[in-house]
Parts: structure tokens; C-alpha cells; sequence
């Protein structure tokens, strides 16, 4: 095997000096019934280029959006991935490399993660991130436990149009906690009624900008009546190039941001992994879980990074840890920030731009189709369709002339008839003039 | 050769992503247009690529050399791995595409869940988890749902002394109470401990197999009945599978739950920390409370259960957005595939015997605590420092100066001053033996009372010991950049 | 752009620096009557994301060997390249760094470079090897040029059948020299007569091993006699694997070796950068082309790595250099050692047994094939075919079933009309059992 | 973290790349198998990784620091360009597959091609050429296939002082007899000493332009004039083009034949020392020699001529085996697309810049031979180290311990001590500045007189200064093995 140096002498000489016989002596303390005799019930060893073979295989039995006009959202967005941001991260030193609990041997790690903090307080208007969550969907759950441990109350309140996956996974992660959630029902039009649900017990309200439907919503009056109440404002963000367009969480006082950052620097990789982001404000710093790099300075007096606040963390508080969260995102967190810093200031702005500009020539040219209709008053680089049918059936036709249409809502929300004929669609800088032609056109068609 | 922080970097108006000119549309941000500017620095891509090829360079990497550190299994990570994993048709597949565009990727989760119940013996796998922590989640929501499916509400949850911190942090966060169990004398579980703690408020026991001290728990089918007899699941943290790959299956000796870490077991890369993903095997019992969503197989083709509803009613819910870490799964089973049934096992026998060899050369010199054999991994206790003035910590951060990570510390927590020590099947034994020379002379420059070479260790690491303590106190979370100037103009100008 | 830092701003406050008006102020020496005012005529810049689909569109008008069954050979050849060798050498520190010229920070490319010459010596079964030439071709060029060098005489005896493009290209590089050749033709049966041609003027004798048709031959002999005549053997190896299985030029008596090492490392990307192999005698060193590596140790008495001999080198001795040569093909030597590094001893045999038997299973596979013979006594992992129809036309229509054939011999020799119904077929590792049965299942049905 | 020679980690029976077993099958290799061991050490894929990463880390690279050396152009070698030369239907395209089975191959070639013609305002190139060296080779063999198809036999080829050591080489390659030409005093050559060697028996110049010393020959259009008035041909070494990009087209100065390093001016990687590749533009008079193969159009699409005959009869040949460096092709039109018209410009714009930014901020400390603006190089002499017992060596050493590499030293020949400063377009104010000002330092402190620092220099590199008169007296050109032990079995075992 190509991954084992050992050769059978050197097998033999090993076991000498350890001064047992076998290797079947090294597994002396498994109890005998349970040894396994024979070689498991597998395949035996391959060459690199079969097993590549056998993944080229798999993945031509997908339709690659990459091949396909591809307008799908949802909570994962299609943008074009600078190829120094993946040609970094596969370098030895980062991609090898364990947890930087050694600072000394770790700097490289450590000094991205504390540019990453800094890039996701920045856009997310907050004053502190910590060094990246699993993905959007359980930093949101983090969020609310965060919030319960804040405020001491128990109560959340989710606005309805927050992605599904967020709701449920929050909704799982708290069932067995002192904590629980009051999950508002989606609403296509108007803005929903928190003000009679913030009472004494709620620690916190979670919304959604731009929320499921993909409209975007000032939460700066939300966010006073939480805090009139005592309670916080959680904010989500799936699609985390919307904040170089629009005004930030932070400025609309949200007191923790909960985002999905896949959007940079992160492929779309079927779901995962991704990069979680959470930022809050700086008081609450102890109260959040997860990962925080540090600026410290060595014996020598260099500013130097190191993870620090780690009292929070289960290795040390173990039952007492803010959350059980062990790793981050680690390699998509430096992704994110390679691609972060490559687009700048003027870059995430102008990708911003053109995202929305794509979203609008996309929308205006929908509009014109009979029977179709746009739900949102207000989008960014999505927006949600009324068809005149069914949208997971359109979807479906659509798909075999190996076009990607949008996400039916139905699929994320399948339990509510109203939402039968709803079809999201994204459209970013990578679908070309090309690509919406023949999206239009084929819609048209199958209706 | 290192770099300042990015945003010391930055000259307004460059650009390191070229892009379209925005058509002038209509804009329709429904009056919420950002105002100020963020403060991103602007860079070119020469100066990013260079910064950051100069960040790693700060880095120490299993690429670069020997990381003997307990627990973490850190091993050779293999490239084809990265390839396939960025494949078109594999690394750019949206998560919400038809299910009919998608058969290869679905082919894909439901082989490597054939794997990955092949080789631990259980039925059932939940494949969403996205780490190690957050399948130990999985295991102990699947039980305590279990548990409140048959009407019980249990209260409690026995954890070893020595467990990983996750366990106990995990079981607290599904409601229960821990209860911690005292090791024997060799390093394993106490039985007649555990024995008194049982009963039928017990939920069930987090174990870890082979356990943090390095050790096969030889009473481990007894634990497993003795649980099951007061009712209780076993929770196997399944953090050193590596140690047992194809020699045992966890779902012979009575495990009901196991989270695999596929960046140790299966070598996805560890990244600086992560991501990880933490497949979860369930036993019959456990099976049907399974997260969402999952793979299943019909007439025509693969499919996807993606809510809690039908065949799916008793799943205790959704744990992570989408289906899993996909681009963990696609290196994980590459490296299955290139292993085989019977690399597999030699994993395990190479892991095994790298270990014990770099036991029987080091112990004259540092006192291992428990006698015999080891399996992955080697611990030993500071016992052998004493008076030197050198501590574990000390002797870590001189291994660096010797070109090593140091091993894994103070933990357990069971033993004084550990230092555990995984050399993993992936080193060859000129490797191990370097290393051993280097620790026997680092010992014997401590016992000849070299203490401040040690006190002053790293001396050859990018950075000299950094001072934690003022970073906890103080802390420093992010660069703070200059405030902007007054009546700068909008950044957002797409509108027309 | 996104290449290059400089704002407006800071050209202008460089211009003030310098102490010139505008950027045209630097180009005032260019007559006015040649600056360029406009742009040139041709597209503006545009982002990665679109250059990457230009070359996705030109690269679905090919038809991969990868996504095809493959059996061409006639100098360069499919194999499998770890995915470790693409690895290293995409690391900044290789990739991107200059000529070892300066040895003190270019350990990594010189330590490199000594072992690809062992490697290449060892293979070879020579004394010493270069750092590398561009291509199997241009080496058999300089390995003429060397040895008319070394024997002071004007003549190369060329075997006919050494691949037609070595024998151009040597022709082609000593034609405005005071060096010529003697071209012999092809042979299909049978052993070249050489002797005769062995005069007293003759500098060397060049011959192929395995031959252009596929044929292993010893050239044991024919050393003695031009040993005997004072002049030198020139063995070319098209086909570096085969020294895996055969009898080395160096034992032999070859005293210098030209070869291609692509099948080593490097892709095939449509014929080139390939790496030329060139090994001699320790004697013959200094009359040797290219870059050298040698070892040396550095001040405080440590092994280290230098270039030298560059006293043979244009950069020194301008006219009187020998050769003209400056690059060598760094990034594919290094490939190359990466590659041979991981087959090893044990690996490199194994892969040679691998391709004869692959190619002898087909040849059996080919052989039951009514009217069709195979012309080889001998092979490797290559052989010709001789088919009842022009083979060329053959190929065309089994490249428009998906399958890629072989190489028509007359692509090569297109004047000679004995070769049209000739096939050059090779069989590597890469060939699968499918691969094989189509093609002789499509062959069976074409003729 | 060093490494020790690859062949002296080896161990009999390690594999690094798994294979199927070979079929048993009757060998025809005609009696000719293998009978001794090679020699080669064997080895597990993670030795190997781990030792050529350890190994790159004894490099210095562009992308981790700023490299000013003249006429060698290191700049930013983007990673989008490996990206691209690696696709499936482009990195894997067998050179020998039929024609209508690699249009897209045969289009990007033509693609390239367009774009170097319309760069230099020549109407034809020849793409085959493998590096510079090779396309100087191609250049002067098709001036002397010209003369000799007009029946003349020129013996002369007029090269000035300051040339590459490439120029005479391949002149004398080409049998032509070679004369230098002297320089004036503002660096240009010298007309009037040009003129006095021009005669008919001159086969035509070649000059560098701008030229070594970075400066511009004002003259070109002149000299042009007064070596086709001979009947003699101008050829151009083009190792400076990056200068001129879209400022001016060689076409327009009266080139017939100039040579373009790809990896220079269109940013392939250098790659440690290659591969390189070399394209010749060519006048319509040298048109017709061009050396086969190239691609052409017809009706159903590209097609290449393979052969000197027929259209391609006057061809000199060939130079290289099968096409032409493709994977170098690949990477330079995606350069030149990424640039555009634009872009191109901007890079001779900025490279320019950046050179006269050095010049000036350097020539207080420093003396510059020639005066005023230079173009994409800043040359300087050795004149203001004199009496301090530094050279222009122990100079350029120091400024590895400063984090350069060091600039170009003692060529062009015409200066005594030059050292040759190219910044290159892709490097920002700040590093020029951080540059200047490590540099001022160190001359300050020769100045001081600290001779002692510089002879030891460089402190902190991975090798102190290494002794190439020994390498040079007794060459050790590869490694030795010990001699194989007696009666050690046949490798090749494929035989049933």
C-alpha cells in the first residue's frame, strides 16, 4: 500500500524490539469473540488511478451547474472562486496543518483567522467574529442558545421567513435544552407581528436578511423594540454578498449576526462543507461559542496571534462549555478570507452590483412571460417567482434540457399548498446573457 | 520573510478580482443601499497570493514533518483525495438540484455509508454531522429521543474521567446530568464505579474505545450489557477508530452509537482546524430517529428524505443545512477505496505497532502510567521531570527546536503532566526512530539540569512563546481600522 | 487589472518621483514615427471567470484520451501521473522560482535537479546525466553535435528506424554546421547493416531502442564495432518505461543516451513541455550540453548543490559554448523524480511488466483479427500492425466512434508506400480491459 | 527541516504507487529482460511528499518575495493559467491524435498566434521553438535558409558587446562567424562601428531591443535601414519585450525576425529553470523558411502541415519533436486574454515605472553608467563600492539576508560590476519602497566600512556560501550507490 512505508522485515524487526511475537499480540486486550478474523467484506486495495476513475464515473452521472445554466439559491449560491483562493489552500502548510494550538509553530493559521474575524465584524457591521462555525444553519442555533445565555431567558422567536433549514436545525438543537423556540408561519406580503411576541421571557428574535423569499428588510425598528424589551435581535445572512450592496445588520443594531459564508471563496460542493459565520458585540464576547484568535505579543515583544478565551471552550468547562463545538471551518474560513481580500473594498462592492444588476435584467425579463408573476417588492441577487403551475414540476422539465431553473419552494416548505407554485431564483455574475436567453425561452415553452 | 496584517496592506482603487461592468438597471434594494464604506483593505491578486504563501510559511504541516500527537490521528493526506473532490460534476454540484441530476453524488453518500457500516458492523449511519462534536450531538439526541419515545425521561449520563471534553459538553447540551466514572489502576473504566452509578435514570455511557490513555477497554462487551440491562444506549466516541480499522467492529462488542471523525480515521485534511464531518453509526435501536436528511434507493434511482415526516416521522430533526459535508465524504471514501479491506486493517496493525515502538524506546526514559501494550497511541506521565524544573509543557515547546510538533498534553486528565504521543501508520520507522533519539537526548539535557534551554524553548519557531494570559485578559479580536474620513461616497453604485 | 497594485494615484506620485510629466515621458526614446497611440487591436481585459470558460469551450472541441480509449504511442505516451508529482510542482517555491543560479536559497531545485541526474544515469545505465534537455528530439541533436564534439568528425550514421521526428530534427540542427548525416531508410525485417558505414569519418551511429516499429534489439555488438572504429553509440529511448523491463543502453555500450522521459511524470498536453534525457560517460562530460548539478559543500562545511561546469555555457563562453542551449525543462525534470521517486525500484520494474503484458494481451486480443498481422518480433509496449486497408483511414473512422487508434504510420513516413497499411498501437497501464475490447471490436467492424 | 538525498531513504520492498499486478502473459521483449537491479530506492508515497516539500522550502520563489532581476522578467505567474493547462480535453491531448479530433487544440495555437502577430505587427510566427535559445536558433536559421534560397553564402552575423550569450552561441550554430560591436557611451551600440563591419558578406545583426542595459535603441529604425540595405537581415532578441508591450510593434522598426520568451513577457512560470518556450515572429521575407510543423485553415476546419514539402517546401525543418511547448501556449493566451489590449500596455507601462522608481530612488547611493530614463531595467556599476572591499557579489548576498533575491550581477559584460534591477509591473510601490530602502542601508553600511558582514553574507539562508571551485575541480555529478550485494535476484518478474 502507497500510504504505509513499512515493509515486512521491517514489520518483524519492529515487533523484536517491542518484544512480542505478532501483531495479533498488539490486539491481545480486544475480547477474542469479537476479533475479526478475516478481512472485512470489502473491496481490496485500488491504484490512484482507479479510484480516480471510479470518481470520474460518479460525476458523470451529475449534471454540473457548471455545463448548465444554473440559477439555483436557497441558501447556496453559485459565484466564481478565484483560483488563488484554492490554489492557497491546498498549500502543505495549510491544508496539513492541525489546529493551531501550538501558536509558536502556527502563525499562518492563527494571522488568517484573525484577518477572518476582522473581514466578518467589517461586513457584518459588528465589532467582534469569532473564528468560523460548521455553516449558516447551526451558527444560527448557536446564536439563539447564545442569546438564552445572555439574557438568561428561554424563549426565541423565528420569524417565519427564515430558511427552513435554520428554523429546524435550531428548532433540534434546542429541543432537549431548557430553551425553546415560538416558530412564526412564512409571510409573502407585509411584515410580520413581533412586537406582541417580544414579551418579558423572549431572549431573542431571529429574521433574516434578505429573508427566505429573497427581499430585504430594515430591522433597525425591530431591533429597538428587542431591546426596549431586554431581548436581542439575531440577524441571519445566507447570502453574505448582499452586504456589499445593502446596509449591514450591524448598522440596523442587531446585537449577533448569524451568516452562511459560502458565497466566498467557498465551492458549492453538493452542501458542505461551508463556512458559518457569527459576530456579535464585543461585551458578549464570552458568552460565544466557537473559536476566538487573539492578538498577543511573544517574548520577544512581536505581536504575535494565539486562540484565546478557550475557558469557554469544552475542553476546559467541559459540562459548563458555552457549546461542544470543537473545530471550525478552518481551511473554508482561509478561502474566504483569501477571496475576501482579493475583491477588497472596491471588489465586494462591485460584485455586489452586478449580482443585483444580473438579478434585475433576470427579474424584468421574466416579468414579460404570461401567467408569471414576482412575488418580492424588494431582492437582491434572488427573488421568488408565482408561476402558473407547479414549480417542482416545471423544475423538473426544465432540468431534462439540462437547465438548473431555481429552487421550488415547495421542496424547503412542503407541507403549505400556497407555496406550490413558488420557484426562487438566483442569478449571480456567473450566468451569462447566454444563460438567461435560454432560461426565458425554455420557461416560456414548458408552461 | 512574514507579512503585516492585510489591512496594513491596502491602496484604495485596486482591484484582485476583475469583473463585468454592472448593467445599469433599476435598482431594487427596496431603499436599503449601503451608505458608508466597510473598510476593506484593496489589493491586487500578486499582493494577496504573496501574503498569504508567506502566512503559511509560518506554519508547521504533517507535509513538513512528524506530528506525534495523541488523539488527533494526524496522518499523510493523500492528494488524489483533494482531486477528485474537485472534479466538475462532483466539488460544483448545487445542494438543491433536482435529485434526477444528481444520481452520481447521491451514489456517492450511499456507498460511503455502505463503508462506513461495512467496517464499524452497525446498520444504520446518519451521514449530516459535520464534526466529531457534533456527531457525539447526534449519537446522544438519537438516544435521548429514543428514550422519550418509549416514555422514559432518563436524567443522566456516565461519562470516564478520561473522556474527551465534547462528551460531557455534548450530553449537557441534550438535557443530561454527567456523571463522571473513575478509571482502574491500568487505565481502564471502573467497573464496580460504574456499576454503582448505573440504574434506570441512567440514559447511557459515553466510552471511548480505545480509550484517551491509549488503551483497548477490555471490559467493554460488559460495560455494553450493563448498560443495556438498566435500560441505557452506549455511546461509542468513535475519536480512535483508527486503532481497530478491520481488527474489530465496534457493532460486535453492543455499541448503539458511534460518531467516526472522518479527518482522523479517514484522513480528510485537518486545515488548520477543521472542516471535519462526523458520520454517526446507530444500531437497530437507534436507527429510526435518525436525522434528516438521508439517501434511500427506489425503482427508479437514488432519492433524498429531507424531511421529518413519513418513513422519517421519528427523527429527532435537522442537525446542519443541506446533506452533510459532501467534500468530506468524496476524500473519505477515496481513501477508502485506495486502502481496501486489507489496508484497512493494515492501518490499524501499522498504527498499533508505530506506537508500541516508540513506547519501548522511550521508557527508560518517561514512566508510562499503565503497563503493557498500547494500541495508537503511547502515554506517558511527567513523573521523570520531576525536580528538573522542566515541565511537559517545557519539553513540547523544545521539540519544536527539534524540528516536531509536540505531542498531545495534559491530557487525559487522569494522568500528572500527560504527554500522548499517536505516531499514526503513515510514518516510517527511520522517522520514529529520529524522533526517539531526539526525545531521549531532550530528556537527558532535562535531567542533566539544561532548565533554562528548556524555559526559554521554542528558539527556532517563527515566534518565541507568546503571552496567552494578556491575550485572554485583553482581548484583541480584530484589527481596528483607522475611522473613515468624513463625506466619503457611497460604495454601491450599481444604480443608473 | 487585477495583476498589477498600482492605483492612478500612486502612478502619478511615481511619476513626480522620477521626475517626468506622464507615463509617455518614459517611452520618448521609441521614434515618434512607431508609438504605438491607440490600443492594439484586440480584446480588452477580461476576469478569470470568462478566460476560464474560453478554455472550457476550446477544450470541449477535443476528444480526451482521457474520456477515450487510447492507444497511441510513436514517442509520447499515456500514463498515470501520481497526483502527487502535479502537486509538488505546483508549490509556489518551485514553480515560481528562478534558474538555481544562486545556490544559497535554491537548494530545493538543485538537490532536485542531482537526483534527477542520478535517477536518469541509472536508468540509462550511464556514468553521468544532464539537468535535462527540452525534448527526447532536441537531445538527439545535441547528443550528435557531442559526439562529433568528442571524435572530432563530421558524420552521424542515423538509423531509419529512429523516430522520422529525431531524425529531422538532428538534420535540421547540423545543416548550417560543419556536421552532416547519413540518413538510412526504414527497415521493417531484418538488422541495418552498419558496418560498412562505420568509416573512419563516422563520429557515431544513432539507434533506437525499442525501434520506431515497437522492436527491442541489442546493440551490444554494434558498440564493439564502433568502439572499434573510434567512434561513438548514440542510443535514443523513446519509451522510458521500457528500461524497466530491458537491458539498459548502458549495458549495451552506448556511450551517450538520448531520451524522452515524458512517459515519466509529465502529461501529454498535446506534445510538449517534454523533458530530454541526455547520459554519457564521466569523460565525456565537459563536451556535455545543458545544465549540470553538482555537489559541493557550502562555508560551514554542509552538503549542498551548485550548477557548474558552466564554463561549457554560452553565458561564459558565448561562440564558443557548446550548444546554444540556456533553459532546461526544470518543472518537468522535477515531475520526472518526483514520479521515478515514488515507483522506486520495486514500482519501476513493476510498471514496465505491467505495460508488456498489457500490450501482449492485446496483441494476442489483435492477432485472431482476420488480415492482420503484427509486423514485431519483439516489443515492448508498442508494436505495428500491419492492416488490409490504409490505415489512416482507419484511424478517422474509428476516431468518430469514440476510440483513438493508434498512430498511422504514414503520418510519419508519408512518402513511403509501404507504410500506408501500417498501425503503431501501444498498450500502457491507462488501457483498461473495456478500452481494449472496444477497440477490437470497432477494428473488426471498420475493416 | 531538511532532507536527506532521496536514495538514501530507501528501503527494499516500500511502494509509492499502487498498480494492478501484471497478467501472466508470454514475454516478447526478444530475450532482451532486464537482469541486474536499477539501484533506485524504494519508497511510501508520504516519504516522498514529505521529502520534495521539504525540499521546496529551501527555495526562494516569486510568491513569496520580490525578485529584481534583470532581463530575466520574474513577475506574477497567476494561478489561473495552471488551472486552464490542466483541463480534461486540453492537458491530456495525445500530440499524434487525429486532426479533427483536437480542433479546439489547433484553434487555441492559431489564437495564440494571432495575438503574438498583432503584438509585434509581424505577419507570420513560427510556434514551435521550445525556449529563447531555441526560437534564436529558429530566427537565424531561417535568415540563413533566405540567403541560401537566393544562392548567397554570408559568413557574418553582427552582435553588439552587450548581447546575450545566447546570440553568438546560436550564431555559431548557424556557422556563421561572429562580431561584436561596440557600445557608445549612452549605452546604445555604436552606429559607426556598425557601419564599418556591415559588407555584403553579412548575414544580418542581432540586437537586443530595448537592449541589456534597459535602455531603448534609439537608432533601431536606422540600423534596421542599413542592414537590409547590405541585403542582411535584422533579427531581434525579444527577451525584452514585456518593455514595449503596445507601445510600439517590432514590426515597425523593420524586425524580420524576433523570438518571444513566453515565460518572460507572457509570465509562464520559470519553474526552477524551465520549460521555457520560444515563438519567432517573422518579416514575409523569412515567412516562407519557417520550420514545420504549423497549423493552417481550411474549409473543414485546422489542419497541420507536418512535412517540408508542398506548401511548407521551403521550410528549414524541424526543431522539435511533435508541436511546440502547448502546455506553455495554454498559459500565455490565457495571460494575454486576462491582460487584453489594455492590460498589455499597462504591464510596459508599469514595469517602466517601476524601473525608473528604482533607478531614481537608488542613484545617490548608487552610479548609473548611462544617464536618464531607462525602460524596464535600472542599471548600475559597481563604481560607488570601490575601496569599501565589497563587491558586486558580497552585495548581492547580503540582500538574501535582507529577503531578496539578489538582482542580476556582472552582465551586461559593457559595465564593470553591473548589477541589472527589474522590478517587473506586478510589484507594488510598497515593496519597491521596503526595496530602496534595504538597499540604501546596506550600501550605507559598506560604505561604513563593515566589509566583514558582506564577505560572510548571506547569514540566514539555508547554506552559507558554497564552494563552486570545488564543485567545478572534481564533479560529482550524481549520487552513488553501494555496490549491489552478489547474486540479487532479476527485477523484472513479469514472466509466467
Amino acid at each position: 500500500m502507497r500510504y504505509m512505508p513499512h515493509t515486512a522485515l521491517e514489520r518483524e524487526e519492529m515487533l523484536a524490539e517491542i518484544g512480542v511475537g505478532s501483531i495479533d499480540d498488539l490486539f491481545a486486550d480486544i475480547p477474542e469473540e469479537a476479533r475479526l478474523g478475516d478481512l472485512l467484506d470489502l473491496p481490496l486495495h485500488e491504484s490512484e488511478m482507479n479510484v480516480e476513475k471510479n470518481f470520474r464515473t460518479l460525476a458523470a452521472k451529475n449534471l454540473s451547474p457548471y455545463s448548465a445554466p444554473c440559477f439555483l439559491g436557497a441558501g447556496a449560491y453559485q459565484h466564481h472562486v478565484p483560483s488563488v483562493a484554492d490554489h492557497v489552500i491546498q498549500r502543505s502548510e495549510f491544508l496539513t496543518s492541525y489546529t493551531p494550538y501550538q501558536p509558536e509553530i502556527s502563525q499562518g493559521t492563527l494571522q488568517a483567522l484573525f484577518e477572518f474575524q476582522t473581514q466578518v465584524a467589517l461586513i457584518t457591521g459588528m465589532e467582534v467574529a469569532n473564528a468560523s462555525m460548521y455553516d449558516g444553519a447551526t451558527s444560527c442555533a448557536e446564536a439563539v442558545l447564545m442569546a438564552c445565555r445572555v439574557t438568561r431567558r428561554k424563549k426565541a422567536v423565528i420569524s417565519g421567513n427564515l430558511h427552513p433549514h435554520y428554523r429546524d436545525v435550531t428548532r433540534t438543537t434546542l429541543q432537549f435544552t431548557e430553551f425553546e423556540t415560538e416558530d412564526l408561519s412564512p409571510m409573502l406580503e407585509g411584515d410580520e407581528d413581533f412586537d406582541t411576541r417580544i414579551t418579558p421571557d423572549v431572549a431573542c428574535v431571529v429574521v433574516q436578511t434578505p429573508d427566505f423569499f429573497g427581499r430585504l428588510k430594515d430591522y433597525t425598528a425591530l431591533a429597538e423594540k428587542c431591546h426596549e424589551a431586554g431581548a436581542l435581535l439575531v440577524v441571519v445572512v445566507n447570502e453574505v454578498v448582499s452586504l456589499g450592496a445593502v446596509k449591514s445588520p450591524g448598522e440596523m443594531g442587531a446585537d449577533i449576526v448569524a451568516g452562511e459564508g459560502q458565497s466566498i471563496g467557498v465551492p458549492l460542493s453538493y452542501g458542505g462543507p461551508y463556512v458559518g459565520l457569527l459576530a456579535t458585540r464585543q461585551k458578549y464576547v464570552r458568552q460565544m461559542p466557537g473559536r476566538l484568535c487573539g492578538q498577543t505579543v511573544d517574548q520577544n515583544g512581536q505581536r504575535g496571534f494565539v486562540l484565546t478565551l478557550s475557558t469557554r471552550e469544552q475542553h476546559i468547562r467541559r459540562e459548563k462549555a458555552t457549546s461542544n463545538i470543537c473545530t471550525n471551518a478552518g481551511l473554508c474560513s482561509l478561502a474566504f478570507t483569501i477571496h475576501m481580500s482579493l475583491l477588497g473594498e472596491t471588489g465586494f462592492a462591485k460584485l455586489a452590483a452586478l449580482n443585483h444588476s444580473q438579478a434585475v435584467t433576470l427579474a424584468e425579463m421574466l416579468e414579460k412571460i404570461d401567467g408569471i408573476s414576482i412575488v418580492n417588492d424588494s431582492f437582491f441577487n434572488e427573488f421568488t417567482l408565482r408561476l402558473p403551475a407547479n414549480a417542482a414540476m416545471i423544475v423538473e422539465k426544465l432540468a431534462s434540457k439540462g437547465i438548473l431553473a431555481g429552487v421550488p419552494v415547495s421542496r424547503l416548505m412542503p407541507d403549505n399548498p400556497d407555496m406550490a407554485n413558488l420557484l426562487l431564483v438566483a442569478a449571480t455574475e456567473t450566468c451569462s446573457d447566454s444563460d438567461m436567453n435560454a432560461f426565458v425561452t425554455a420557461l416560456a415553452e414548458v408552461l | 520573510l512574514e507579512s503585516p496584517l492585510i489591512f496594513e496592506q491596502g491602496m484604495p482603487g485596486r482591484i484582485g478580482v476583475d469583473m463585468a461592468d454592472p448593467r445599469p438597471v433599476k435598482v431594487r434594494l427596496g431603499g436599503l443601499e449601503r451608505k458608508g464604506p466597510i473598510g476593506l483593505p484593496d489589493l491586487s491578486e500578486p499582493q494577496v497570493l504573496r501574503h498569504f504563501v508567506r502566512l503559511s510559511r509560518q506554519n508547521y504541516a504533517i507535509d513538513a514533518g512528524f506530528y506525534p500527537l495523541g488523539s488527533c490521528t494526524m496522518k499523510h493526506n493523500p492528494r488524489i483525495n483533494e482531486k477528485v473532490a474537485r472534479l466538475a460534476g462532483l466539488g460544483d454540484l448545487h445542494p438543491l438540484q433536482p435529485t434526477s441530476t444528481v444520481q452520481g453524488a447521491l451514489e456517492l453518500i450511499d456507498d460511503l455509508a455502505h463503508w462506513l457500516k461495512t467496517i464499524t458492523g452497525m446498520p444504520a449511519v446518519a451521514m449530516s454531522p459535520a464534526a466529531g462534536a457534533h456527531g457525539e450531538l447526534c449519537g446522544v439526541m438519537a438516544i435521548r429521543a429514543a428514550h422519550e419515545a418509549n416514555g422514559e425521561s432518563r436524567t443522566r449520563i456516565l461519562v470516564p474521567e478520561s473522556a474527551h471534553g465534547t462528551n460531557p459538553a455534548t450530553a449537557a447540551l441534550c438535557g443530561y446530568k454527567v456523571e463522571a466514572v473513575p478509571a482502574r489502576k491500568d487505565g481502564r473504566m471502573d467497573l464496580e464505579a460504574f456499576a454503582e452509578k448505573l440504574g434506570p435514570d441512567v440514559a447511557g455511557v459515553m466510552l471511548t474505545n480505545p480509550n484517551t490513555c491509549g488503551l483497548f477497554e477490555t471490559d467493554v462487551k460488559k460495560i455494553a450489557d450493563m448498560v443495556h440491562e438498566v435500560g441505557g444506549y452506549f455511546y461509542c466516541d468513535g475519536a480512535n477508530l483508527n486503532a481497530i480499522l478491520g481488527r474489530v467492529r465496534p457493532g460486535d462488542l453492543g455499541v448503539d452509537a458511534m460518531h467516526i471523525n472522518l479527518h482522523k480515521t479517514f484522513s480528510t485534511p485537518h486545515g488548520g482546524g477543521g472542516p471535519g464531518a462526523g458520520p454517526v453509526v446507530l444500531s437497530d435501536a437507534l436507527a429510526p430517529f435518525a436525522p434528516i436528511p438521508y439517501v434511500v434507493h427506489n425503482d427508479s434511482g437514488f432519492d433524498l428524505v429531507e424531511q421529518a415526516e413519513g418513513q422519517a416521522q421519528k427523527s429527532f430533526g435537522r442537525m446542519k443545512g443541506f446533506h452533510g459535508q459532501m467534500g468530506m465524504f468524496i476524500r473519505a471514501l477515496a481513501y477508502m477505496q485506495s486502502h481496501g479491506a486489507d489496508g484497512l486493517r493494515q492501518i490499524a496493525e501499522n498504527a498499533v505497532l508505530n506506537a508500541n515502538y516508540v513506547r519501548v524506546g522511550l521508557n527508560d526514559k518517561l514512566h508510562s502510567p499503565f503497563d503493557g501494550i498500547c494500541m495508537h497511541e503511547a502515554l506517558f506521565d511527567d513523573s521523570t521531570l520531576k525536580g528538573t524544573g522542566v515541565t511537559t509543557l517545557d519539553l513540547a515547546k523544545a521539540m519544536i527546536d527539534e524540528g516536531y510538533h509536540p505531542m498531545t498534553m495534559y491530557f487525559p486528565l487522569v494522568v500528572h503532566g500527560a504527554m500522548l504521543i499517536e505516531p499514526t501508520e503513515s510514518e516510517s520507522r527511520q522517522t520514529l526512530d529520529e524522533f526517539i533519539g531526539a526525545m531521549r537526548h531532550l530528556l537527558d539535557r532535562a535531567a542533566a539540569g539544561d532548565t533554562d534551554y528548556f524555559l526559554g524553548a521554542p528558539h527556532y519557531a517563527p515566534r518565541r512563546r507568546l503571552d496567552e494570559t494578556a491575550a485572554a485578559r485583553n482581548p484583541v479580536l480584530r484589527y481596528t481600522p483607522p475611522a473613515p474620513t468624513e463625506g466619503e461616497e457611497t460604495a454601491f453604485s450599481a444604480a443608473s
